[in-house]
């Protein structure tokens, strides 16, 4: 390939690959031309609000609508007694369970969805709700999952009652929901008997809301004459939607178009399928007009897919010398009343499997049970791959832990047990395949940047003053890219994803994915592609995505999945063409494929100056002058079935600085070295990083939702849910490495939640790092001043002046 | 209830509507008028997402009533761009990737094109308190304060111009 | 959200019309501004409702008066109040046993122990002010109930004592979060 | 979060406020609106009529009186944090202002709201409490003062009457020698204080010859800690003094248990905020800061 100061030139003006190009998404959003769901508006709308119980737990003896419905401008008020002859009032989980569409004849968690009211307009409908009268009969309400499966607990699904073959594995206790494990237990026990040093925590990852600025919403619009349903949903995966929407409604999948429009953030929060984006559906498939439903932020808080609550408990079996020798982890994981996590549907338990983390562990066994609480279903991928958070969280906290029982250095202990870069790919106990790492340099580079021994030095000093001063480290792994279809499907649809390229006869193209961005800036990454495969300037590439009538079948947004899943099949895509394209420019050069080299946009004749065509050239021929017996056109389309999963890695390093008589914890320093492959946009990936670095510092130090003894929900508006503003998020200092992925046709990993796996625990590991020198081993989230305090005052820090 | 009828200037144009007393801001400005650039995020004054110009101060729209605006002088983000162009905020969050999902965004420039006139040559700690009132969930701020910065120099730029 | 009560009032009246007025169910209720029974359904069930209108709040709550046990030889009440308000986002239910004893002062006493759950927008939003505002209740409940129960007595205290309690405020105001009221309703009944 | 229907007014003089709200025995008065229309969103607060006191002009603007500084209730945290003549003569109150909610509800928030509100969580009551401020009640009856020291008698409930609006607030100007200081301790931006304190002493050479220390949000009303003060007032003050005035001040807090912390937290928080106060006050008085 020729590397002439022309061909560079060339080059740079395509804007492909490895550049960091502004992003096509801007120019609309910055003159508020954004077009999200609560925008759309369409004639004859009608707006939907949901009744909602104020039970945690009751029966419902009675709903009378009467006043209802005689306020003018109330057109239907819908319970599940409405939706039992179409059989709606139920629907089908992502997690092999049903939930209630509307509440049929218990209610299970506060604020569960009652009844819904369409009215003219949104304060119509709000007067209308409180004029629904629902008689309750409470019910005793079971909140902490430790009791669910007592033998006194009180049933929460009583449409279960005895049906003891769960999804996933037999139910033990009529709140079980699963019993999922991977790994050796023999061989785990065994090694933990052996083992010169154990340790043991038990942890508990709080219950969280990746709470979008936007919050869910759909509008659905039937027409009874085509008996075709077009809805607009705040959807991270709209062809899931429809397949779902199919399957419930009976209308044939091919007259239900759902479109994602502009999605303002999903973070996890926008994959389930909702009762209101049912109701929504159901209400105008019932009155034949267009139905908009838009949750309210504390709706949003209260019941759509919070994340975590999993109590863990961590143990690791080692020698005297910090060799870790064995890992085993068992969890306890609260999914509330209905089992609605999304995870691929032969992984209860997510991606769990990953907690061996960046280290070479020779045994290892997990095990995760689910129960049933009388708290809001959920369990959704915060920002993260399925339970990976969780998963990182657990191996990095043990490792503090057990370094501290040794008196090692947090670092040195780490930089021990990597998997080291020749033993990759990496099989690992629990059965992930790592498919390429340079762990050692990464954490290396970190700790020269940032002075390890310097701040461990100045730490010490600190300390002697009575000071507290915290260094956290994490070296995570994490597994992302779900999945390859032999073991990662949704509903039975394999989790590949797709991509639909068409080159036209000038030369320009359009693009169509079966992913959707909430804010990642697909439009401007694909094109990036496309451009660096085919030649083509990515400013004249369209990318189009989320309108189910016209994109490819793909399985959606989430999980960090586009880059290894979406991102493979265009290359793929492009790459067919680009093939079709070389026999089309050996038909015009009169030369045979091998004669042909490619130079960024052209095909050139190996050692023939001036013989050459460029991509424009061949895409005119194509529709007008092909080789004999070829199809004209020029596009392509690939459903992309990923071989493996995609392991990106990082080395996060953050110094806190406490005061001890308040509890209040400043980051001064926060250090984060990604390694993600290939580096698509840079730009990108560092707004990406920057967002999830804040998203998990805002998990780490103050976002909760807690509920108190009756299961009322507590800190569910903006005024106690934590969302960081400019003033208190920290400034973040970003580096990286590139170990590109063997498998993946760009070598690219995915990213975007990376940032937010890898803080979470480094936050911790630097507040908990500030009390290492008192004997403390663990300190649960959230970081808040007040919980912070608290151990200050147990150990008497805020009394030394 | 009786409709009251509401006049005022929105971006440069005299607008009349009858609104219901109880209606906010935010829902005549999205809904009546079309103009769905302001968005919803909170509906308890925290998120900033609604942020207009009201009378030269940055208001929150979702906590002001539709009959309050009467005579005032209102500026969305629709506003924002002139015949000669882009705001400078407006191209500033474009070219330091101060937004990704956007829904955040024109709050954030309506913010942050009156914060620039109270203060037009802040330090970066002055950017963040300034913009204080308005959350975003995707960029972690870093690129916002650098938006702003690139925006105040080209308008100091153009002032000195 | 869950709160137990143990209050003692001490009681300018004898323990017989103290008792006496305990039994006295709307009498009882109507010590809450804004409270009343609606109905007697029963011999032990009774319909009411508390409308409180404080500050900028407002919040009406309807229910159920269950009398569990009336217990002559320990001149104690014990019933169970069940109530929603009428917007249908939160509910309220108090378990109460209260009596009447001669203190240690020898005056008589009104004791209170109960528990209140309350669920809903209440309990979600109501919590920072929850206590605070219950606690300021007590004094008008207190006062009110001590009132009634001197009313029933004779000479001139009485008589003024009568005129005070025909004055009574119907709504409860210069207090916000209607929700506390009637929490504090509740807890004014043997609360702290 | 709509609210519920009501009949709005926009009067523009006091005298129609006063009108309005006697004829309109349900009326509610909207000042800046950042804790009446959240509630009224919630359908916690319902009003039949909405009287809208931001046409008032008489209601607004800082004024020097000589001794003392003139703020009409309506006048917003953003003009109290810009007023020259705060900085200069009583810079307690834009110290405290910025640190109240955000930049935009600080444009519409008004002093008189935060004060007449009676909630023990806003900011407004300890700084008036510290300066010693007089409220100007206006009813129909006339007009009338009271000390911001006997105003706040509960949570939500003042010495307002029911046809009566707070018109304007009489604040001293700082004394030689005087320093001031409001430390808040707040979960985020926006947020009510876990605890904070309002501090205002004047030196008599290296004595403190007399000092006010009142707590926000920790118990029913802004307390006043009136033993701490005594046990200052008269001495040279030193970290044993300051220590021993914060346990006093703690002593006499009764905070609410939220998810702010529970009541040993915001205790000592009190406390704590009470020792910088005092610590920044007294570095003030003496120039070193």
């Amino acid at each position: 390939m020729s590397t002439s100061a022309e061909s560079i030139e060339r080059e740079e003006k395509l804007q492909g690959v490895g550049c960091s190009r502004k992003r096509k998404e801007d120019p609309r959003f910055i003159q508020g031309k954004g077009n999200y769901v609560d925008d759309i508006k369409m004639p004859g709308m009608l707006c939907a609000e949901i009744v909602r119980s104020p039970y945690a737990h009751a029966r419902i003896i009675s709903i009378d609508k009467t006043e209802a419905l005689a306020l003018p401008g109330v057109h239907a008020v819908l319970t599940a007694d409405d939706l039992k002859p179409l059989d709606l009032h139920w629907m089908p989980t992502l997690a092999g369970d049903v939930q209630a569409v509307l509440a049929d004849e218990k209610v299970v968690f506060q604020m569960q969805e009652v009844a819904v009211v369409i009215a003219n307009d949104r304060y119509i409908a709000a007067d209308a709700v409180q004029l629904v009268k629902v008689e309750y009969e409470p019910l005793p309400a079971l909140v902490d999952p430790h009791k669910s499966m007592d033998s006194d607990a009180p049933v929460i699904r009583e449409d279960l009652i005895g049906k003891m073959d769960g999804a996933h594995s037999k139910r033990l206790h009529d709140n079980h929901i699963f019993t999922w494990d991977v790994g050796d237990k023999e061989s785990t026990d065994q090694a933990f008997e052996d083992a010169e040093v154990t340790v043991k925590e038990n942890m508990f990852y709080h219950r969280v809301h990746p709470c979008p600025l936007e919050t869910c919403g759909c509008l659905a619009s039937f027409d009874k004459i085509e008996g075709k349903l077009t809805a607009y949903v705040t959807s991270q995966a709209p062809h899931v939607v429809r397949t779902v929407v199919s399957m419930l409604s009976g209308i044939p999948e091919s007259k239900v178009r759902i479109i994602s429009p502009d999605i303002g953030g999903g973070f996890g929060n926008k994959v389930p399928i909702y009762p209101g984006y049912v109701t929504a559906m159901v209400a105008s498939i019932v009155l034949g007009r267009p139905v908009k439903w838009v949750e309210s932020r504390i709706e949003n808080l209260t019941t759509t897919g919070f994340a975590r609550d999993w109590h863990m408990e961590g143990e690791l079996a080692a020698d005297n010398e910090g060799r870790i020798k064995a890992l085993r982890v068992n969890v306890l994981a609260d999914h509330g009343a209905f089992d609605a996590c999304a995870d691929p549907s032969k992984f209860p338990a997510g991606m769990f499997h990953i907690c061996t983390g960046s280290y070479d562990i020779p045994n290892a066994y997990a095990r995760v049970d689910g129960v049933y609480t009388n708290k809001a279903p959920g369990g959704v991928a915060y920002r993260c791959s399925f339970r990976v958070t969780e998963a990182v969280y657990v191996v990095e906290r043990m490792v503090d832990v057990l370094a501290q029982k040794l008196g090692m250095d947090k670092a040195e202990i780490r930089l021990k047990n990597f998997v080291k870069p020749e033993q990759f790919p990496y099989p690992t106990a629990l059965g992930a395949n790592l498919d390429s790492g340079d762990y050692h340099t990464a954490l290396n580079k970190v700790l020269d940047a940032v002075d390890y021994k310097e701040l461990r030095k100045e730490q010490e000093e600190k300390r002697a003053n009575g000071e507290l001063m915290g260094i956290g480290i994490v070296t995570f792994t994490e597994i992302v890219g779900a999945g390859p279809s032999k073991s990662c499907d949704i509903l039975g649809v394999g989790m590949f994803d797709s991509a639909e390229i068409r080159v036209h006869p000038t030369g320009s193209a359009l693009a169509r994915m079966g992913t959707i961005t909430q804010g990642q800036a697909h439009q401007t990454t694909y094109a990036q592609i496309i451009a660096t495969e085919l030649g083509i300037p990515s400013e004249e590439i369209q990318i189009e995505e989320g309108d189910t009538d016209t994109a490819p079948y793909g399985l959606g947004t989430y999980g960090s999945r586009t880059t290894p899943v979406g991102a493979a099949a265009t290359a793929v895509a492009a790459r067919k063409i680009k093939a079709k394209a070389a026999k089309i420019a050996a038909h015009l050069l009169e030369v045979s494929d091998d004669d042909l080299e490619w130079d960024v946009d052209r095909f050139k004749v190996k050692g023939v100056p001036g013989q050459e065509k460029t991509m424009k050239d061949i895409a005119w021929a194509a529709y007008n002058n092909l080789p004999e017996g070829m199809e004209p056109g020029l596009e392509a389309v690939d459903y992309y079935d990923p071989p493996e999963y995609t392991y990106p890695f990082g080395a996060y390093l953050c110094v806190v600085d406490i005061d001890k008589y308040t509890g209040v914890t400043k980051v001064r320093r926060f250090y984060a070295l990604d390694d993600c492959g290939t580096r698509i946009n840079p730009m990108v990936i560092e707004g990406q990083i920057h967002g999830g670095l804040t998203e998990g510092y805002a998990v780490a130090m103050g976002q909760e939702l807690s509920f108190d003894p009756e299961g009322n929900i507590e800190g569910n508006s903006l005024m106690d849910y934590f969302l960081p503003t400019a003033v208190e998020t920290p400034h973040w200092e970003t580096d990286y490495t590139v170990t590109p992925s063997p498998h993946h046709p760009l070598g690219a990993k995915g990213v975007a939640e990376s940032p937010h796996v890898g803080s979470i625990p480094t936050f911790t590991a630097a507040v908990v790092d500030a009390f290492a020198h008192l004997d403390v081993t663990h300190m649960n989230m959230p970081h808040s001043a007040y919980r912070v305090w608290q151990k200050c005052h147990e150990l008497g820090l805020d009394k030394a002046k | 209830m009786k409709k009251t009828a509401v006049s005022f200037t929105l971006n440069n144009e005299q607008v009349d509507v009858l609104v219901e007393p109880r209606e906010l801001l935010i829902h005549t400005l999205r809904e009546k008028l079309s103009l769905t650039g302001s968005h919803i995020g909170c509906e308890t004054s925290h998120c900033g997402a609604c942020t207009v110009d009201m009378d030269g101060i940055s208001v929150k729209s979702c906590t002001i009533l539709a009959v309050q605006a009467n005579g005032s002088e209102l500026m969305t983000v629709e506003g924002l761009a002139s015949d000669d162009g882009l705001h400078a905020v407006q191209e500033g969050f474009m070219q330091e990737h101060g937004l990704q999902c956007g829904f955040c965004t024109p709050g954030m420039l309506m913010r942050s094109y009156r914060f620039l006139q109270e203060n037009p040559n802040p330090t970066e700690e002055e950017i963040r308190v300034g913009l204080s009132g308005n959350l975003c969930r995707c960029t972690g701020y870093q690129n916002i304060v650098k938006s702003v910065q690139y925006a105040a120099e080209k308008l100091q730029a153009k002032e000195e111009g | 959200m869950k709160v137990d009560l143990d209050k003692v009032f001490e009681i300018d009246g004898s323990e017989k019309n103290t008792w006496t007025f305990l039994q006295d169910i709307p009498g009882v209720a109507s010590c809450m501004p804004g409270a009343e029974i609606t109905e007697q359904v029963d011999a032990n069930n009774y319909k009411g409702k508390v409308r409180a209108k404080v500050g900028p709040a407002t919040m009406s709550f309807e229910g159920d008066i269950e009398i569990q046990e009336i217990n002559e030889e320990n001149k104690s009440l014990h019933f169970i109040g069940k109530g929603q308000d009428t917007k249908g986002t939160s509910a309220a239910e108090m378990d109460l046993t209260a009596s009447v004893r001669k203190g240690e002062s020898g005056a008589t006493e009104l004791v209170g122990v109960a528990t209140v759950t309350v669920t809903g927008k209440v309990a979600n939003f109501g919590g920072r002010m929850m206590t605070q505002v219950a606690d300021q209740i007590l004094n008008q409940f207190g006062k009110n109930f001590a009132n009634n129960v001197v009313a029933m007595g004779e000479g001139e205290s009485a008589e003024e004592a009568a005129k005070v309690v025909a004055e009574q405020p119907k709504e409860l105001n210069g207090l916000a979060f209607a929700w506390s009221i009637f929490v504090g309703y509740l807890k004014s009944l043997f609360g702290k | 979060m709509i609210p519920e229907q009501f009949e709005y007014f926009a009067p523009s003089t006091i005298d129609e406020v006063l009108k309005l709200m006697v004829e309109n025995d349900e009326a509610k008065i909207l000042a800046g609106g950042h804790s009446l229309l959240p509630m009224m969103k919630l359908r916690f607060a319902e009003a039949t009529h909405l009287i809208d006191i931001n046409g008032v002009e008489a209601l607004k603007g800082i004024s020097d009186k000589g001794d003392h500084i003139l703020i009409g209730a309506m006048t917003t945290e953003s003009e109290l944090i810009v007023s020259e003549l705060l900085q200069q003569k009583c810079p307690l109150i834009p110290e405290a202002a910025k640190l109240i909610a955000d930049p935009q509800v600080r444009n519409r928030g008004t002093i008189g709201g935060d004060i007449a509100h009676g909630d023990p969580g806003n900011d407004h009551p300890s700084i008036m409490m510290a300066l010693d401020a007089i409220f100007v009640l206006q009813s129909p009856d006339g007009e009338r003062t009271v000390p911001a020291n006997s105003f706040f008698l509960g949570t939500y409930w003042t010495e307002l009457g029911e046809n009566e609006i707070l018109k304007e607030i009489q604040v001293p100007v700082a004394k030689p020698n005087s320093g001031y200081a409001y430390t808040k301790l707040k979960r985020k931006t926006g947020d009510f204080a876990t605890a904070a304190t309002a501090v205002i002493l004047t030196l008599d050479g290296d004595t403190c010859s007399s000092i006010s220390i009142v707590m926000t949000n920790v118990g029913p009303t802004a307390l006043k800690a009136e033993e701490a003060e005594n046990l200052l007032a008269g001495k040279v003050i030193d970290e044993s003094l300051i220590e021993e005035a914060a346990e006093k001040a703690m002593s006499i807090c009764d905070p609410a248990e939220d998810l702010r912390g529970d009541v040993e937290y915001k205790t000592h928080m009190a406390g704590e905020m009470t020792r910088r106060a005092i610590r920044i006050a007294l570095q003030r008085a003496k120039g070193e800061i």
